[in-house]
């Protein structure tokens, strides 16, 4: 163990696939020479090379297909998209192709492909630098999703998605990169499709990902100063779902929400209160409430930028709502 | 770096033996009676949605797969057959893949649109317009980064390059000399649109003057020319010299689809009929009499043994398992 | 009022438009000469004229993003995609363009454009020419995102769609174009944002919108022999949704069910449900449960594809398990 | 066709008088002190995000639009002040957007990336690269089918040349003769790569040889040659002549965005001095004082008169209310 940044785990966890895997490589913008616009990939080029290491023109959808031949040829690339935003201008390679291309194939292909990007606000970046689009690729299945929310999980499951032989969408967040904690070192896996119970409580069921859930902590911590015990879950992979440990979770708290700085509608939030009733329905005390980014644009002005996404605050009344 | 050779002169196709020559004729007769079943097959409602058939392009998957080997990569459109055919995907099981059955190349799931067969390198047909060709441009990536000599061939028409993505490989292809050949099958349409009326520049070969490799232009319906100018390319390719595109000159005598008459609307019967003269199998028919190869019978021989070959697979096919409900989501994952 | 067809009645609506503006002109790929993949269009070029209906080349991103610009001077474009599928090319100029120009703008500038698509399955079109695709477009904000089920609301919603001044996403169905009813003559809006309760009953609701709406309709039929009245409520618009409809619905009959054709996750099914046990707990006497497309990609193989999409049988039983 | 004229004889710019030149100049020092008062609020912490500075690239925006009408239409990028600025918008609401207030150009929603004013014909800055290049293309469109004569320009780097997008409205401007001037600041980076690591072909006026319309590359540095450029493109635009593509060769002598610090990595300190010598506001204020028109102390006085023009919108700005809580779902729709 030793205490890193978040983003040294992700370096670290792509340092580690490159030396295992001769056959993991790297592409996308800047990522090389420069070592990526948020330093993550910094150092990478020395070891490895730039042919594991290559900086792209501008060509996300380029790339990308580019990426999906080289997974079916024997490579495992990891391919960088700077934005979260930016992979609407791949969408067709990332859900026309990509995502549906094992099954298509009748399974006899895999496509071992890590898409790797980074999403969120709360930055002054506005609408078209700030977005979570985590909901856009459960919808459309064939992609495994996967957040995390601390340096340790980043590097564990990191190392799984490249391992994987399904494509992965390995989502992080502008605000975790200088998030300090202890990572294990050397080969680290964290299986994928496992949520995480990062707090115990049992009034209340916090449900988020990313950096939500350090708000969902601080939310939490609030509560308890309030007498409410709330325990935060972590669902970390996204799809697919660990539906278990949401159905433990909520069956011994009897009440659930779910925080995340994305767009509300057809949000994952609104997929898990979906599942929720559905399956657990004489389980619920109370609705499944949410706390998301809401169903506007992001702003650019900071006061409404703030108003916007999900803060502390805006948590614990929401959870007291649901102990009340 | 080798060049596209002038015709006549130390042809690759030259060295081509009377087996290889009656090879792209049968070739080309499997293709024609193969997409003849599938459309008896579609009238018969054996075989569902729609369907878009290559007749009068038979020349093109000829010609290029004969120029590749079997590790080569390549991918093609939903007017495919006849490339992955050609490249060696086994056609009982790509018949079975075309109605749907558990036997198919992808158990049913993909369909006519996308057969997939990495083993002979087919990294897939595609519905999208264009939406193959990065695939291909990848396999050349990874060929390039691991230093192998295998190359890849994307086959597409030519409304697909006003398609984004195509410029964007493209110009990655150029940077990097990327062993990639690009093989535009300029018909003259996409689906009913002429080329004038969608493309500010008609002469597709010059479009790659942006990205700064070599475009050639060959007659299509020749599947000697497209022989030799795919060989040409491939050995450009293997040898570090980059991507070629290939505009070869060609002509759907059918309809872009099956409900299209292939006439009438945006082309005259006129027009098609000129082109049907000049249709690979008769024109190619006439080569192999020319050069005492073949006599009629010989080539209604072959034409035989390729009708006996697409009803093996037929009979094969239509006896082959309706997939399983139960394994509907099969694939979803690796 | 006269009986067409629902593929007439779009006709009809564009017709309408192009008539009463000089300013609407249509553009897409096989459009004008050719009249549509669908012949939805067919004679329109006759009467307008090529200024107005355009083929354009194979160019989604392109033209789409020159619908914005066409819009933001004063056209009001009818943006055709032959197939929705096909969306996901444009992605980034419908979802970090189109969708974003007027908030970005602080509401200064009007965004006319309608794009007009055809979505859905059962032909046999596999997983790149099948898919229905509204959840993408209802999650990221900024889009009105509208269905029709009937020849009526089909040209009544085109026309106030293309008359409305900000995006309009207009989903047309594959197995709707043959579909026959009345509709009424001359100029025909049906405002936007309305739900429309199409049968009514008692003991359930049925959500469902676009082709859905007739195998929910024909469900009913079966239902009411069995006993059970369901009501079967048409949402039409999916943004902005007409919750008041919804929540009057599920206030009479306490239970409610969604179907769609679509994928399942962060679906139009989850939102709803999400919303409807988040505002109206109180009133649900059972868990609202969805009839979907599944979280697998369109299969081509007939009998693989009517397994995956909703049909009769799957929504009378769900029904009949609610009522139970 | 009109065609760009050489240099030296009969040039536009040869017709401007001294106000319009002095203009130029004054334009050129409101870009520069605008910008000096972003970085300065910028590390006061009253201005969010990152900031593209475009200190060198001076000579772009104040030569090119100067050559366009009120009613003609321009897109830009993040790295857009300058358009905005010189195409008439109030400086005071730029600068209010760019800090958030609800008195900005977007009522603090969009921010610097995000600037709209349609009564200018601005009609945004964009943060996607070459994303708001189809917008100029589609209000070139809407001209041409409207039959008024007015042009739309679209401001982009070299970078942008290697999106899709810019490939599919490219050849549907030359295709349909639309009245648009691409404008390609080629200032050989795209964030830290250049354009030699990222396109096959570098010399970027030449890949217009795929759409069918003309490319001309110029001094991208000098006003003037700006000017004539972009006022032959926009007359032939208007004549129905159709697009052009220009090349105009520039540097940004500043860093990417705020933090990075322009060279040390990806570009030498000599490289950036060296151009820095040749920037705009240096070279264009030799030529004003060579053509007699202004001295050191006239040169300084317009200097002075940028600084409080931008003082006073600074001041504006910071005193603009701060958006209102309740308003955050405005917009939405129209
Ligand atoms: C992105 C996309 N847009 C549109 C279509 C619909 N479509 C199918 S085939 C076709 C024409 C393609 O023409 P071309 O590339 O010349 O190939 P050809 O059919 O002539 O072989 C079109 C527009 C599609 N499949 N994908
Ligand atoms: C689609 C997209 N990809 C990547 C980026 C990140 N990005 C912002 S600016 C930039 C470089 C653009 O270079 P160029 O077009 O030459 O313009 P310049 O910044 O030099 O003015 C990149 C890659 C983006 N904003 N949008
Ligand atoms: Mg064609
Ligand atoms: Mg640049």
């Amino acid at each position: 163990m030793s205490e890193m940044t978040y983003s040294d785990a992700v370096k670290d966890a792509i340092r580690m696939e490159l030396r295992r895997d001769p056959d993991v490589v790297m592409f996308g913008e800047d990522i090389a020479h420069h070592g990526g616009m948020m330093q993550v990939t910094k150092g990478l080029l020395d070891e490895f090379g730039d042919k594991r290491m290559i900086d792209t023109p501008i060509s996300e959808s380029g790339f990308m297909g580019m990426g999906i031949g080289a997974a079916l040829r024997g490579l495992r690339p990891v391919v960088d998209l700077m934005f979260f935003d930016f992979a609407l201008v791949a969408m067709d390679q990332i859900q026309n192709q990509l995502a549906k291309t094992i099954y298509m194939s009748g399974g006899k292909v895999k496509v071992p492909l890590t898409i790797r990007t980074q999403g969120g606000g709360w930055k002054g970046a506005a609408a078209q630098h700030s977005q979570m689009l985590e909901a856009l690729f459960v919808h459309v299945p064939g992609l495994k999703v996967v957040t995390s929310s601390t340096p340790a999980d980043a590097k564990g499951l990191l190392q799984a998605s490249i391992q994987d032989d399904s494509p992965v969408l390995f989502i992080e967040h502008k605000q975790l990169y200088g998030v300090k904690g202890e990572v294990p070192e050397g080969d680290h896996i964290v299986p994928l499709g496992k949520a995480d119970v990062k707090r115990e409580g049992s009034d209340v069921t916090i449900f988020s990902y990313s950096y939500c859930v350090h708000l969902a902590l601080e939310a939490a911590e609030k509560l308890a100063d309030q007498g409410v015990s709330a325990e935060v879950v972590d669902l970390r992979t996204l799809n697919p779902l660990d539906f278990d440990t949401v159905a433990a979770s909520v069956s011994k708290t009897h009440r659930a929400m779910v925080v995340h700085d994305s767009y509300a509608r057809c949000g994952i939030g609104a997929d898990l209160a979906a599942q929720i009733q559905e399956k657990l329905f004489d389980e619920l005390d109370a609705p499944i409430l949410r706390v998301t980014g809401g169903d506007v644009s992001v702003p650019f002005a900071g006061e409404l930028e703030n108003a916007l996404l999900p803060n502390v605050e805006r948590i614990v009344a929401t959870a007291n709502e649901l102990v009340s | 770096m080798p060049q596209a050779p002038p015709s006549g002169s130390n042809r690759p196709s030259d060295s081509l033996s009377k087996d290889d020559l009656k090879g792209i004729y049968r070739q080309m007769w499997i293709l024609r009676k193969f997409e003849e079943t599938l459309l008896d097959l579609s009238k018969a409602g054996d075989l569902r949605g729609s369907l878009h058939l290559t007749e009068g392009q038979e020349a093109g998957p000829a010609g290029a797969c004969l120029a590749l080997r079997k590790d080569d990569a390549i991918t093609m459109t939903y007017r495919g057959h006849g490339y992955y055919l050609a490249k060696g995907v086994n056609i009982k099981e790509v018949l079975a893949e075309i109605i749907g059955r558990e036997n198919g190349t992808s158990r049913g799931r993909g369909g006519k649109m996308h057969v997939f067969d990495p083993e002979h390198g087919v990294l897939g047909a595609n519905g999208i317009v264009a939406g193959g060709v990065p695939t291909a441009v990848g396999a050349a990536f990874a060929s390039w980064l691991k230093g192998d000599d295998s190359v890849a061939l994307s086959a597409f028409g030519d409304g697909a390059m006003n398609q984004g993505v195509m410029h964007e490989v493209m110009n990655m292809a150029g940077l990097w000399k990327l062993p990639v050949v690009f093989y535009c099958e300029n018909n003259l349409y996409a689906e009913m649109t002429s080329l004038e009326a969608s493309s500010g520049v008609t002469e597709v070969h010059k479009r790659v003057a942006a990205y700064g490799f070599e475009g050639v232009k060959i007659d299509g319906n020749d599947p000697l020319e497209v022989f030799d100018a795919v060989t040409a390319a491939v050995e450009k390719a293997r040898a570090g010299g980059g991507p070629t595109l290939i505009e070869a000159m060609t002509y759907r005598t059918c309809g872009h689809y099956q409900l299209d008459p292939g006439f009438g609307g945006y082309r005259t019967r006129e027009e098609v009929e000129e082109w049907k003269a000049k249709s690979p199998l008769i024109r190619f028919g006439a080569v192999l009499k020319e050069k005492k190869i073949c006599k009629d019978k010989d080539l209604k021989k072959i034409e035989e043994e390729a009708a006996a070959i697409v009803a093996e697979a037929k009979e094969f096919a239509l006896a082959g398992p309706i997939p399983s409900v139960d394994g509907l989501a099969d694939g979803v994952f690796a």
